[in-house]
């Protein structure tokens, strides 16, 4: 067999791939460490750069060549034609489209990174192959969810991930700080996914199918109105509660800051997973309704009657740029107060959530037009951004965690002397997250504050205000833990290990790299995101098709 | 009517939960509200798949008619299962939190000042 | 080569764009243009004297280990002139997992009555 | 916990194979009746719950540890994702592809007979059953094991 045969053949399969193999890793690892607890780490790594590798293969497949790619578990054809003439939905399959590898490079940058940080940063934590287990099960859980084309099976992932990743949050067991956080943490994810099967429940009872493409096929938000609304409510709050949305956010700084710093930048990864379920079921699912007309509204003004034409996506548009703006502004406000390190960064990572929310709200505003294109555009980088910056800053405050044992910014001071590199890429997330050129979050916050301002030059204004005060929160940091002078209990301080440098290397030269060239970024990752948000009738035909 | 009830139950079961959820302080409470609230929606799906007068979907020595729709069963068992291992997590992270503060008071837990 | 073509394209924005190459020639031409400036400096000016000494009102300087501010001492302006706000997000942020329930049944409220029912 | 009195201790041993015999015949009988490996798995560790709450949680962790439950629950999970890999190299080249139904080399999987007294009719089915069923079996007495012995630690310590 050749090297392109191969190679074909792994992308074909590699959808079942990229979830089957962190999977059996998984229950691999419990086995493996009895052996030796270097090779069960070494054996994680090259499962999860395996996993990773093939998802870049299979983005690189579906973005640059325009695939589709589509993965039927079990074999055969996922829509079986009944003699009635209509299509019944049976398998669980796996669609992907660019919408979905674009998620997986992100997810798959973010749990290698996470992979390789934790191999010195748990060093010396009892119950590592469980450890282990768990962050491959959640590494799972995520791609899952970012991969599957049903809605129960998404259901079933998105608990696979809460759970692990609740397990993972509470890991510190000797910390009360850190349970509390994941009781916290697996009562909201719980409650969220039943209020996410529920709403799959109404629908699967109205259409009979639990296929994406085929429910999207078939949603009728006019003549089957209550059912479908209902369900679009219950979807939309329970994702947009697991996402980490104002004023739905308050798990996110408890369950970021207490979690260990590996496991946090891969809870980056599956709150963005939601994320993305909610484009899917907002602009897949729902896609095709979007210009519908929900209601007329008839006024009578001076004997000439004035109609108002309420469309879903106007609707739509105010929930999200309600919510949105909302979500910038108190993530900015209460990082600003913070003196826990790694909670100051949970508040500007639900900020900058926010930004890609306030981006696509204005796409959905003005659906169809040029510059909600350019919306769209700016919101999709934003996410890729988000995730590599947010995640650089969490790995060095793990980093000064590991280093010093201290979480308060009141403690710290002068690392930068004893800390060079961890200071250098600390700079570059701090210059990334509050947008300055040239790195990564620029260009995508230029996309988004230029396209806003045609909805509304208000929203813009305060979306540059609260980029400049994020750059004010992490100068702040900057201030009190590198710069001063020498505070003498960290004379001793030494550098992080070297895992940790390479994986924080990483992710700062991923950042300057799509710094550097963004159009490149943009015209081969992003666009063909935009384009399936856009365009759903491809995600729904490759299914259906002609049957 | 008759057949509403279902409906009627996964609605009240649902509101009980939520309420157990909000108001109440105990986190034993508050876990036995996500239960009710799963076994609602697990009700409702289950519910979903029943016709009038059918039989179970078991395919061997089945008496002819119709048969209730086996996939919500399907999907029902999966979410139970789900909510088994749910419940064991939130019931070992009460024990760890009451190991930890001696109480099971939401108001209490979690509140000392951080060093 | 023609990989560094595209990698160099420009970002084309609706209104304006966005080309790393260029900033960076600009931000050279600014830095020449500072040296310039620096030229025509004052030339008395020397490192290690009493020049470049901090000047507190005459008083004497502080120690570097006591002038180092503190995290929560950065910004205690803004938070003190918001301060309203601040008293309305800590009511918010009750840190209480029932009342983050109560605020996802409030938002799944409200967003059912502008999907539902208008 | 230390356990029961004498007359529970004897009914419950008395009781056990029986659940653990009807938990089996539901593993093994998953494939053409209501049930399946996790069903079954329940049973068999609702029995093992019962022995947990009769002899002590004590007494059961000396005679079995809990870290060889997690070795067997990952065994369960290794042997079902990898005959769903297997599946990946026959016939129509799927993953979890049922490798053993219909084919030539082995063929008493094949769907020979029907009825109730037959398990070799669904391929793959019953082995996936069998690897779930020891997950299942694994993972909640391991569930219920841990969460008593955990209790009485702090019973003990006080």
């Amino acid at each position: 067999m050749s090297i392109e045969q191969l190679i074909q053949d792994i992308v074909t399969h590699s959808p079942a791939l990229i979830i089957a193999i962190p999977l059996l890793g998984a229950f691999l690892t419990p086995l493996i460490s009895r052996i030796n607890d270097k090779i069960r780490n070494i054996f994680v790594i090259l499962t999860v750069g395996l996993t990773g590798f093939i998802a870049f293969l299979l983005s690189y497949d579906v973005l640059i060549n325009g695939n589709i790619h589509s993965y039927v578990f079990g074999g055969g054809r996922s829509v079986i034609a009944l003699p009635s003439g209509s299509s019944f939905a049976i398998r669980i399959l796996f669609e992907v489209d660019g919408l979905n590898a674009f998620m997986i490079i992100i997810g798959a940058i973010l749990a290698f990174v996470g992979v390789i940080y934790s191999y010195s940063f748990m060093k010396g934590n009892t119950g590592l192959d469980k450890y282990y287990t768990l962050i491959l099960l959640m590494i799972a859980g995520m791609f899952g969810m970012m991969l599957t084309g049903d809605m129960f099976n998404f259901f079933v992932f998105l608990e696979i991930t809460s759970i692990s990743s609740c397990a993972l949050i509470a890991f510190w067991t000797n910390k009360g700080k850190s349970i509390e956080a994941g009781f916290k943490y697996i009562v909201i994810s719980t409650i969220g996914a039943l209020f996410v099967l529920f709403a799959i429940a109404l629908l699967y009872g109205k259409y009979n199918a639990l296929n994406m493409a085929v429910l999207a096929n078939s949603i009728d938000i006019v003549n089957n109105g209550f059912i479908d609304k209902t369900a679009l409510v219950l979807l939309i709050s329970g994702l947009a509660m697991k996402a980490g949305i104002v004023p739905m956010h308050m798990w996110l700084p408890d369950a970021y800051g207490r979690a260990p710093s590996s496991v946090t930048i891969i809870l980056i990864g599956t709150t963005q997973a939601s994320l993305y379920a909610l484009f899917r079921v907002c602009f897949t699912l729902y896609g095709s309704q979007l210009t519908q007309t929900l209601k007329y509204i008839r006024f009578n003004l001076g004997g000439s009657t004035v109609i108002f034409d309420i469309r879903l996506n106007g609707v739509f548009a105010l929930i999200i740029i309600v919510l949105a703006i909302l979500t910038i502004v108190v993530g900015v406000l209460m990082a600003l107060k913070q003196n826990n390190l790694k909670r100051m960064i949970a508040f500007a990572a639900i900020a900058e959530i926010g930004y890609m929310f306030l981006a696509v709200g204005a796409w959905v505003w003005v659906i169809g037009s040029e510059h909600g294109m350019v919306a769209l555009k700016g919101g999709i980088f934003h996410i890729i951004n988000d995730a590599l910056d947010i995640g650089l800053l969490f790995l060095v405050a793990g980093a000064i965690y590991y280093v010093t044992k201290e979480t308060s910014l009141n403690k710290m001071g002068g690392l930068a002397r004893n800390m060079k590199y961890t200071t250098i890429f600390f700079v570059i997330g701090l210059l990334a997250v509050s947008g300055m050129p040239p790195m990564n979050g620029f260009a995508s916050k230029l996309l988004i504050y230029e396209s806003i301002y045609h909805v509304n030059p208000i929203l813009s204004i305060i979306a540059i205000l609260c980029s400049i005060l994020l750059l004010a929160i992490f100068v702040k940091v900057f201030h009190s833990a590198f710069l001063g002078p020498k505070i003498p209990k960290f004379d001793k301080v030494k550098e992080a290990p070297i895992s940790m440098l390479i994986a924080m290397g990483m992710i700062a030269c991923l950042i300057i790299f799509f710094g550097l060239f963004p159009n490149f970024i943009v015209e081969n990752i992003v666009e063909p995101a935009a384009n399936a948000i856009i365009d759903n009738s491809s995600y729904i035909s490759h299914i259906i098709g002609g049957a | 009517m008759i057949y509403n009830i279902p409906f009627i139950a996964v609605a009240a079961l649902v509101i009980i939960g939520l309420y157990a959820v909000i108001f109440k302080r105990n986190l034993i409470k508050i876990v036995i509200g996500i239960t009710l609230i799963e076994s609602g929606v697990n009700l409702f799906l289950i519910t979903l798949g029943y016709r009038e007068g059918s039989t179970a979907p078991i395919y061997t020595n089945s008496p002819a008619g119709t048969m209730s729709l086996p996939v919500p069963q399907a999907l029902t068992l999966t979410s139970i299962v789900i909510g088994v291992a749910v419940l064991a997590l939130m019931l070992s992270l009460s024990v760890h939190i009451y190991r930890h503060y001696g109480t099971l008071d939401v108001r209490k837990i979690g509140k000392e000042e951080e060093q | 080569m023609e990989i560094w073509q595209k990698l160099l394209e420009t970002l084309s924005t609706e209104n304006g764009f966005w080309n790393p190459l260029i900033w960076l020639v600009a931000v050279v031409i600014a830095y020449l243009i500072i040296y310039i400036l620096r030229g025509y400096g004052k030339k008395e000016c020397k490192e290690k004297t009493e020049q470049t000494k901090a000047f507190l009102s005459g008083n004497p300087e502080y120690e570097k280990e006591k002038m180092h501010i503190k995290g929560s001492n950065i910004y205690w302006g803004f938070t003190e002139s918001l301060k309203w706000v601040y008293d309305l997000l800590e009511k918010m942020h009750t840190e209480n997992v029932s009342d983050f329930i109560l605020w996802f049944v409030i938002v799944m409220g409200i967003i059912f009555l502008l999907v539902g029912v208008i | 916990m230390s356990g029961m009195s004498r007359i529970v201790k004897t009914i419950s041993s008395f009781v056990f194979p029986f659940v653990l015999i009807y938990g089996l015949y539901i593993i093994a009988h998953g494939h053409i009746t209501p049930g399946g490996g996790f069903q079954g798995g329940a049973v068999v560790a609702s029995g093992c719950a019962m022995i947990v709450v009769t002899y002590g949680s004590i007494w059961t962790m000396s005679k079995i540890k809990e870290k060889r439950l997690s070795v067997f629950e990952s065994l369960g999970a290794v042997g079902f994702i990898g005959l769903a890999f297997i599946g990946l190299f026959f016939g129509s080249k799927v993953f979890f592809y049922n490798f053993l139904m219909r084919q030539d080399t082995i063929p008493i999987f094949n769907n020979v007979g029907e009825g109730l007294s037959n398990i070799n009719t669904a391929g793959v089915l019953p082995f996936m059953n069998f690897a779930v069923g020891l997950k299942v079996i694994a993972g909640l007495f391991a569930i219920v094991l841990v969460m008593a012995y955990a209790t009485t630690k702090k019973e003990g310590s006080k």
